[in-house]
């Protein structure tokens, strides 16, 4: 029989407010196996911890209850606190009593009833708790990260300058992601390739960073430490080691320059040819033939880049590779994209050609964009003169059209825009329609202010019902004033739609292979929102930039620092301790049927011919065995196993049991 | 059991079980919203819905819960892959062949929750005491033992 | 009083509320645990072999020998080797833990008739000493009505030698009676004998004027007589005691029979010849 | 003499469940078996066998023993603050054994066959010898036993070989002993708890002048088909008292156990199986202690943590063989541990039963 | 049969097999049991007639460990309970050498007595070879009842006539099947819940936990059952409650989910005569319903559908309440 301690937390008031913690400590008192009952304020302040040493100490405790908040707070911790005191940690469990009852929970009576039979439950699993010993597993000392954007970028240097290696896989022909397309940034101007291009060339350099440019994630195997990822390198048709990056071969194909497919970099407002460069500062700075659009791979006939090649560098016999690379973590910087805008009619996107969205428009203020920088319309090239802003188009929307959450960055860089526009052309007349103007964010709302006072860009909180496109080419934008209730025709000649972001659309299926959860939206979860913000659930796994959620660029530049130190803290550990939870097989019971090799993901089940002596009697019989560094505790096996052969540690089949029967007492 | 007690309204006996990694965290951020649902729910943590072996719930309905629910990850993200798929076909088939038996089958509920939909798991205990509650005492599949 | 007396006379299956008032850790897989009545005193008298079902309720209940002698008055003694889920469960127990005793059950060595005024040979294995030791203690208590007493032990290890403690304060200080110890293999720290029981016992070469009551495992218990009746020993002057699954403990579940005998209501003492009769089956 | 019309058994019952618990067969769900009656269920006298004995009445296949209770008592009063202290643990709660009630009211089994009624004579010489089994006692003592004649013995019955009369249970020791002639129950006591129970109901019946010979009659109808019966002439010679060597050490237990899947179909129907176990329930209200039929034929009947005496099916199989036609006779004065009901040889899944055992030992001579 | 007799000893002599399994004659007309055959001799109580049901496979778990080859008579029901066997490598197919018999349906002697026949001495027209009646001499006088008025409820829904795995075929069967295998199950289905449960409870609440029905069913072969092992302390002898039954017969069929070849065994062998198919028939249904039609044992490297999953699998809420 165990000696149990039971330590009973107020959380301040935040457990006591709802629950009387005396009370509790007074009715777990005479459960089985408890010898010591207490309360505390702070279970998990160090005089709290203290306390449960101390206890451990004089009443000889052998399992402990902590009644606190939710174990994925703190069961480290007073597990680290037993461990001190010489206890094995896996002796310890929690009863959430806070999350799961004091906060929900308005009645004190039912709350304080309800605590003590959390209470019970945890008792009654300590009960049957055995002590268990964390296995260890080698780390690979090298980093991946997934999406070539600045977030991946940041990452990447981070890592690899503190001296391990790393790869990026980016799907696109080049690095560079959003930013790239970019003309300046809030809240400084600075001109967007001027800051990225170093870093991009940075990365190209570095020693201990492999690029693996248009190559996608195929396959994750592994675990925290031991990742097997298979990386598609999809066949660029040009020979790395030869081309030079002349350009050559873009200027003068079929069609020369200018080529017949939509650029993808410039938001198709501009066509490239099948063989291209997404950009001037790509890098690597060696193109990739688009093989549904070449007209050689289309038709067998053409050729006409592999001749002209100075290097002769153009391969059309290259096939996708797909190459196998151990990591010891992985970082998900997938980014972001705008949401599709067909579902919004009323905004006109795909009617008018002056209806555009914000990312088109920052191409179109590029000088390395499809009209050299200068503003025009689409329709008719000519310069704007009065142009129209739309705030949340799919952000903070409460129907399934839209996207619930705010997109953060829309109303920074609609003022940004307005005022760069001011800045070139002073006659031009901006107006934005906003539902609230968000400027959170160091020289944020000064940046904000000085586009409606300096820059008397025209603000109205007003909700735009529809955009007109008409006869004469002019559009009218039709909206309520919501401060006075008043319908406003407002005429223009351009309209830039501030389209809600979403995740990369890409991103679903690597949080499948990587095992990592996702949210409704689409956005990677973290495994706590406050404290743990750059770590998915999953160990091994990072998040880095928009891929876990809207943010800006400084944001996104300081998440990827810290998912990196996050890595760097990984690789820098020689072992990792396994989670000792793991299957374990009754040979005596086992059946050797193979129902449970068949259900488990890891691979971890094997079987052997083994001598058993079953009370007297001895065999030969083939039983599952399971490899406790592939197990990672799921206990699929043991819900499959029908004769119960298979059992989980720390969560065995008897554990639950008691559990159930502790709460329908 | 006094007489006061005796006409106070019926509150049912729930045994939620919720995979560590989405809805045990759905749970907590239930909670940290505030967003309450009954006491009546208790919450057993479980690594994974594919460790909820038919067992438990059996168990459960025997030591007179009066109403059984798992709430897991959404298909396509259990935090082992795979775990909730087959989770699903068992309790397909379980909830399924309790119903031929003639139990009611309000009183299983299998829900995928994530760890970022406290508000869905809120709302789910909500509605399950709810339904549970109208079905009343589960005495079709406890154990007469285990009454008083 | 304790109101466990009222349970006397429901039923030979209801058993006594016991307490554990001292356990011993006798080797790394055997302890000794002191139970009395909840007010003090004995829960039951019994003879020496004879066994009593010690019950946890909800985790298993076990037919174990009383270890202690019925010469002592204050408490009742049992020595538990960790095996199985009960004994893994009360090896778990602490002092002024609960159980539950119901007993005495079976028969017991013939201390008042057959053995009376004889030599004695005990001869036990491991944690066989267990119910021997009951008798021992007996005799040396009765000291005069017995002869001379030897007593051959011998276990795995020096660490596996059960109530070392009271075997050299006590047996080894009476008058009449030889200890010959012994273990398995060689071992750090112990000058005794070392070698497997039944060789000792053909190397000291006893007479054939005395009983021999033998306890251990069922190899060892084999190889002993084999080697008592190389010394000239005969079945009738051999007694043992038997284990066997046991629930009742009162020669009705139908489980501990070898044959027509019931091992928990007519043993668990049987002579080998009485054995030599019983079926192969245990 | 008495009688009632087979119509009218209805009256009968209720008569007999208005101052009694009525245990008798009744049909239910297709099958007929022992149950306690009460209106409007089918009591039904016509099936021969039950297929569940009727010894149930006694020895129930489940009962609880007793209770075990852990109070809390307060520390200072257990042993005082300061005695807390002092002790590793304080004893703060309190076991408490809380024996259940004895059976203390009267009850009439009513329409065991003879071979049944027998079968309650080789349970006492389990349970009511030194020590007794005072759950047992108490129902024994209590229980009043209706004897029914059987109308058309069946094929598997061998019952004469143990000298049981099917056609005259007032030779079996009942209190009542019933025969069922042309739509007529006949109804004669035999022992004084009989003439108590006949004494309380006699208003339901009618008075049959020609009883003795119609009684008489249907006997030698019986007997003669008795006569007929497949295994009428087995023989048990060679089993019995002290026959335990030549029986235990014979090479036929290993060509007839092979069949045997050691389930437990012919302990739970057989009149005369009595082993059982003693288990645990652990409620809300404390540890229910019950004891409950188990089967020689389990696997795990005689395992321990350390092993089993009994490995192997065979020896299980020889076991419960043994047991009835060897082990139980020596122990009782040569009575068999069998009534020749016939039951096993009905139910056995794979067909092998108690007959073929002894047919397999004779023809092996 | 006599056919058969021979090949086996024909195998046995030519060392193709150490033995053989079969049904020896019993001391009744209608009860022969399952025997193993080694000596010539031991062939002289060899029977295979309608009343041969036991369904042999499960026996080759322990004669496969055996020394030497064992040959096993199976019918073409009970070849699909040992292709699931070898699955879940059970038994060793090697060690086997499986003759296909013949089947025209099996007798289920429980028929006869329900319509009242009984003191049976002598039956004919069971032979595996004849067709015609069967003619029951009594005691009480000669009865009569056609072949298929007497066949298990089983047969009257078999699976077909052909063996699926094996190494000769003797005899030849015949189709047997007349009625809707899913329509009992339908009927359950379609009543109001308090009807199913009163009909579960009627029917449950007569076992008496001899674990026949587990013992006799080749899916059922763990070597220590879970309601026998201290795993999920659900060690359980009786029916304290009627909860026990119904735990233990829902987990039992559930534990054979997608495992269970409908062999029908387990109702044969019930002592109390529940129709224990209707559990484990109501899961095939349900499988066959939600993840396609699926027969246990036909093909041996096929997945079970409870180790199995496709991404769009039905939800569990969508599973119940369809008759609704």
């Amino acid at each position: 029989m165990q000696k149990i301690g039971v330590f009973v937390c107020h959380c301040g008031t935040n457990i006591a407010a709802t629950v009387d913690v005396k009370k509790v400590v007074e009715l777990v008192r005479y459960e089985p196996g408890v010898v010591f009952a207490d309360d505390y304020m702070y279970m998990c302040s160090e005089a709290g911890q203290e306390k449960i040493i101390e206890a451990i100490k004089e009443y000889g405790l052998t399992g402990l209850v902590i009644c606190s908040c939710s174990p994925r707070m703190h069961e480290k911790t007073f597990r680290a606190c037993a461990e001190k005191a010489g206890l094995n940690p896996y002796m310890v469990e929690v009863a959430n009593i806070r999350e799961q009852c004091s906060w929900i929970h308005k009645d004190k009576e039912e709350a304080t009833k309800k605590a003590v039979i959390l209470a019970r439950a945890a008792i009654a699993k300590v009960n049957l708790n055995t002590p268990l010993q964390e296995g260890e597993s080698p780390v690979t000392k090298r980093a991946l990260v997934i999406g070539g954007g600045i977030a991946g970028i940041q990452t990447a240097l981070d890592i690899a300058d503190a001296g391990y290696e790393v790869d990026i896989v980016e799907k696109e022909p080049s690095i560079g992601g959003r930013m790239s397309q970019f003309d300046k940034t809030f809240p400084t101007l600075d001109c967007a390739s001027c800051i990225l291009t170093p870093k991009m060339v940075e990365v190209n350099q570095h020693p201990n960073i492999t690029l693996y440019t248009y190559s996608e994630v195929e396959k994750v195997s592994g675990y925290v430490g031991n990742f097997d990822v298979d990386i598609r390198k999809k066949a660029r048709s040009v020979d790395f080691g030869k081309c030079t990056g002349c350009g050559e071969c873009q200027t003068k194909g079929p069609l020369g320059k200018i080529g017949n497919i939509p650029s993808e970099f410039d938001r198709g407002l501009k066509n490239r040819p099948a063989i291209y460069m997404p950009f001037a500062q790509a890098v690597p700075a060696v193109p990739v033939i688009d093989r549904e659009n070449c007209t050689y791979f289309k038709t067998g006939k053409c050729g006409v880049c592999a001749k002209i090649c100075p290097s002769k560098a153009v391969d059309y016999e290259q096939q996708d590779e797909i190459v196998t690379v151990k990591y010891g973590a992985i970082v998900v910087a997938t980014g972001f994209d705008i949401i599709n805008l067909d579902k919004y009619g009323e905004y006109a996107y795909n009617e008018c050609p002056d209806v555009i969205t914000s990312i088109e428009l920052e191409r179109l203020m590029n000088a390395a964009g499809p009209t050299g920088g200068h503003l025009e319309r689409m329709s008719d090239h000519k310069a704007p003169k009065e142009i129209v802003f739309i705030q949340c188009v799919g952000s903070r929307c409460d129907d399934d059209k839209g996207k619930p959450y705010c997109s953060k960055v829309c109303c920074m860089y609609t003022a940004k825009h307005a005022m760069l526009i001011k800045d070139h052309w002073p006659d031009t007349n901006i107006t934005v329609f906003y539902i609230d103007v968000r400027t959170p964010g160091k020289n944020f709302d000064e940046f904000y202010r000085r586009a409606v006072e300096q820059y008397h860009v025209n603000y109205i909180k007003g909700q735009v019902g529809k955009v007109k496109p008409q006869p004469d080419g002019s559009i009218i934008v039709q909206a309520a004033d919501l401060l006075d209730g008043k319908q406003i025709n407002k005429k223009c000649d351009m309209v830039v739609l501030a389209a809600a972001i979403e995740p990369n659309p890409g991103v679903r299926k690597i949080a499948t292979m990587l095992t990592a959860s996702i949210d409704n939206n689409n956005f990677l979860t973290e495994a706590h929102a406050k404290l743990r913000p750059v770590e998915s659930p999953t160990a091994g796994i990072f998040l880095s930039g928009m891929a876990q959620g809207p943010k800006d660029i400084p944001e996104t530049v300081s998440q990827a620092g810290a998912a990196a130190v996050k890595v760097v803290g990984l690789l820098a550990k020689d072992k990792l301790k396994t989670n000792p939870c793991t299957a374990q097989c009754d040979t005596l019971l086992c059946n050797g049927c193979s129902t449970c090799a068949n259900v488990c993901p890891y691979g971890a089940i094997t079987y052997e011919d083994v001598q058993v002596n079953d009370h007297g009697l001895r065999e030969t019989r083939r039983v599952a065995q399971v490899n406790v560094a592939l197990c990672q505790g799921c206990g699929a096996c043991t819900s499959a196993c029908p004769s119960g052969a298979m059992d989980l540690q720390g969560f065995s089949n008897r554990q639950i049991t008691t559990e159930v029967d502790a709460i329908c007492r | 059991m006094s007489m006061n007690e005796e006409k106070k309204e019926f509150r049912p006996l729930i045994v939620a079980f919720c995979c560590n990694w989405c809805s045990y965290a759905g749970a907590d951020l239930a909670g940290s919203s505030r967003l309450s649902y009954p006491a009546d729910v208790k919450i057993i943590r479980v690594p994974c819905s594919g460790r909820v072996n038919p067992m438990f719930i059996l168990r459960a309905f025997e030591r007179g819960a009066d109403g059984v629910i798992i709430c897991g990850c959404h298909p396509g993200d259990c935090h082992y892959s795979t775990g909730n798929y087959y989770a699903r076909r068992r309790m397909a088939l379980l909830f399924s062949m309790l119903e031929y038996m003639g139990i009611e089958n309000g009183r299983t509920r299998v829900e995928w929750c994530s760890a970022a939909e406290g508000a869905k798991f809120s709302k789910t205990m909500n509605e399950f005491c709810e339904k549970v509650k109208s079905l009343g005492e589960n005495v079709r599949l406890g154990d007469l033992r285990c009454k008083n | 009083m304790c109101d466990c007396d009222n349970n006397k006379n429901q039923d030979i299956l209801v058993p006594h509320v016991g307490i554990i008032t001292d356990i011993t850790q006798e080797t790394p897989d055997v302890k000794t645990f002191r139970v009395n009545a909840p007010g003090g005193g004995k829960l039951f008298e019994h003879m020496p072999g004879q066994c009593a079902m010690v019950c946890v309720p909800g985790v298993g209940e076990g037919m174990f020998s009383i270890t202690s002698s019925p010469t002592n008055k204050e408490y009742m003694e049992f020595s538990i080797k960790r095996c199985g889920l009960l004994t893994e469960y009360l090896h778990g127990l602490s002092v002024g833990d609960e159980i539950t005793v119901r007993g005495p059950y079976g028969n017991n060595f013939p201390v008042d008739t057959e053995l009376k005024g004889k030599n004695l040979l005990f001869i036990a294995g491991g944690i066989g000493l267990a119910p021997l030791r009951s008798v021992i203690n007996y005799c040396i208590d009765n000291r005069k009505d017995y002869g001379q007493i030897d007593i051959l032990y011998g276990s795995r290890s020096a660490d596996d030698l059960v109530k070392l403690k009271e075997i050299k304060e006590k047996w080894m200080n009476t008058e009449g009676v030889n200890v010959y110890l012994t273990i398995d293999r060689e071992q750090e720290g112990w000058d005794g004998h070392v070698g497997f029981v039944p060789a000792y016992l053909k190397e000291i070469d006893f007479s054939t004027d005395k009983i021999g009551l033998i306890c251990g495992p069922p190899i060892m218990i084999k190889f002993v007589l084999q080697g008592m009746k190389e010394l000239g020993f005969t079945d009738d002057q051999v007694y043992t005691t038997l284990e066997l699954r046991m629930k009742c403990g009162v020669g009705k579940c139908g489980r501990c029979n070898i044959g027509s005998k019931y091992v928990c209501k007519d043993g668990p003492v049987f002579r080998f010849d009485q054995i030599e009769e019983m079926p192969d089956e245990y | 003499m008495y009688s009632i019309s087979k119509d009218n058994l209805n009256a009968l019952y209720s008569a007999i469940a208005g101052s009694y618990d009525l245990f008798m067969p009744i049909k239910a769900a297709g099958q007929t078996n022992y149950g306690f009656w009460s209106e409007g269920a089918e009591g039904d006298i016509d099936t021969l066998k039950t297929i569940k004995s009727g010894k149930d009445a006694f020895f129930p296949q489940v009962e609880q023993l007793y209770t075990v209770n852990r109070e809390i008592v307060p520390a200072d009063v257990a042993a005082g603050p300061e005695a807390e202290k002092a002790a590793d643990t304080p004893v703060r709660t309190k076991l408490k054994v809380n024996p259940v009630k004895l059976v203390d009211n009267d009850f009439v089994i009513f329409g065991m066959r003879a071979c049944d009624v027998r079968a309650i004579e080789v349970m006492d010489n389990v349970f009511l010898t030194d020590p007794v089994d005072n759950y047992y006692k108490s129902r024994r003592e209590h229980g009043i036993v209706v004897a029914l004649a059987c109308h058309e013995p069946e094929e598997s019955c061998f019952c004469t070989i143990f000298d049981i009369d099917p056609a005259d249970p007032s030779k079996a020791k009942a209190d009542v002993a019933t025969w069922v002639i042309d739509g007529k129950l006949y109804w004669k006591p035999i022992t004084e708890k009989g003439e108590a129970l006949t004494a309380k109901i006699s208003s339901v019946f009618e008075d049959d002048a020609d009883a003795d010979s119609k009684i008489d009659g249907e006997k030698a109808y019986i007997e003669g088909i008795a006569k007929q019966l497949p295994n009428a002439e087995l023989s048990l010679e060679g089993w019995g008292a002290d026959k335990t060597d030549e029986k235990f050490k014979s090479e036929v237990w290993e060509k007839v156990y092979k069949g045997c899947l050691g389930c437990g179909t012919c302990t739970f129907v057989c009149p005369t199986c009595q082993c059982y176990d003693i288990k645990d329930y652990t409620t809300k209200d404390g540890i229910q202690r019950y004891r409950c039929w188990d089967s020689c034929m389990y696997s795990d009947f005689t395992l321990m943590a350390g092993g089993q005496n009994r490995q192997t099916q065979l020896q299980r199989f020889r076991q419960r063989f043994m047991h009835k036609l060897v082990y139980y006779p020596t122990n009782n004065d040569g009575m068999f541990m069998c009534v020749g009901c016939g039951r096993c040889v009905e139910k056995c899944p794979q067909s092998l039963n108690i007959v073929k055992v002894i047919k397999a030992f004779a023809d092996n001579k | 049969m006599q056919e058969l007799i021979n090949r086996l000893k024909e195998l046995i002599a030519d060392g193709t097999v150490v033995r053989a399994i079969g049904w020896k004659k019993g001391d009744m007309p209608y009860n022969p049991e399952p025997a193993y055959f080694e000596k010539p001799e031991d062939f002289d109580d060899f029977v295979y007639d309608g009343f041969c049901g036991a369904n042999l496979s499960k026996m080759m778990i322990e004669a496969s460990k055996l020394e030497g080859k064992t040959a096993v008579c199976l019918k073409p029901c009970d070849t699909y309970s040992f292709n699931q066997l070898i699955r879940e490598h059970r038994v060793v197919r090697e060690n086997a050498y499986i003759i296909g018999v013949a089947c025209r349906g099996k007798l289920d002697i429980e028929k006869a007595r329900k319509e009242g026949i009984k003191g049976i001495k002598s039956v004919t027209g069971i032979d595996i070879e004849g067709d015609g009646e069967v003619v029951f001499d009594t005691i009480y006088g000669e009865k009569k009842m056609a072949y298929s008025d007497l066949m298990l409820d089983r047969c009257h829904v078999c699976k077909g006539k052909d063996h699926v795995i094996f190494d000769e075929v003797i005899g030849e069967s015949k189709d047997t099947d007349d009625a809707d295998r899913f329509e009992e199950v339908r009927k359950i289905e379609k009543m109001t819940p308090e009807e199913r449960f009163a009909f579960f409870k009627s029917e449950l609440s007569k076992c008496i936990r001899c674990n026949a029905c587990r013992n006799v069913c080749p899916a059922c072969s763990c070597r220590k059952c879970v309601f026998d092992g201290t795993k999920f302390d659900s060690q359980q002898k009786a029916n304290v409650d009627s909860f026990e039954e119904k735990m233990f017969h829902i987990i039992r069929a559930f534990h054979v989910a997608g495992r269970c070849t409908d062999c029908g065994e387990c109702s044969r062998v019930c002592p109390e005569g529940i129709p224990l198919h209707l559990f484990n028939r109501k899961f095939i249904k349900d499988i066959d319903d939600f993840y396609g039609e699926f027969q246990a044992g036909k093909d041996p490297e096929a997945q079970s559908p409870l180790t199995d999953f496709t991404f769009d699998d039905l939800e569990p809420k969508d599973a119940v309440g369809r008759g609704e």
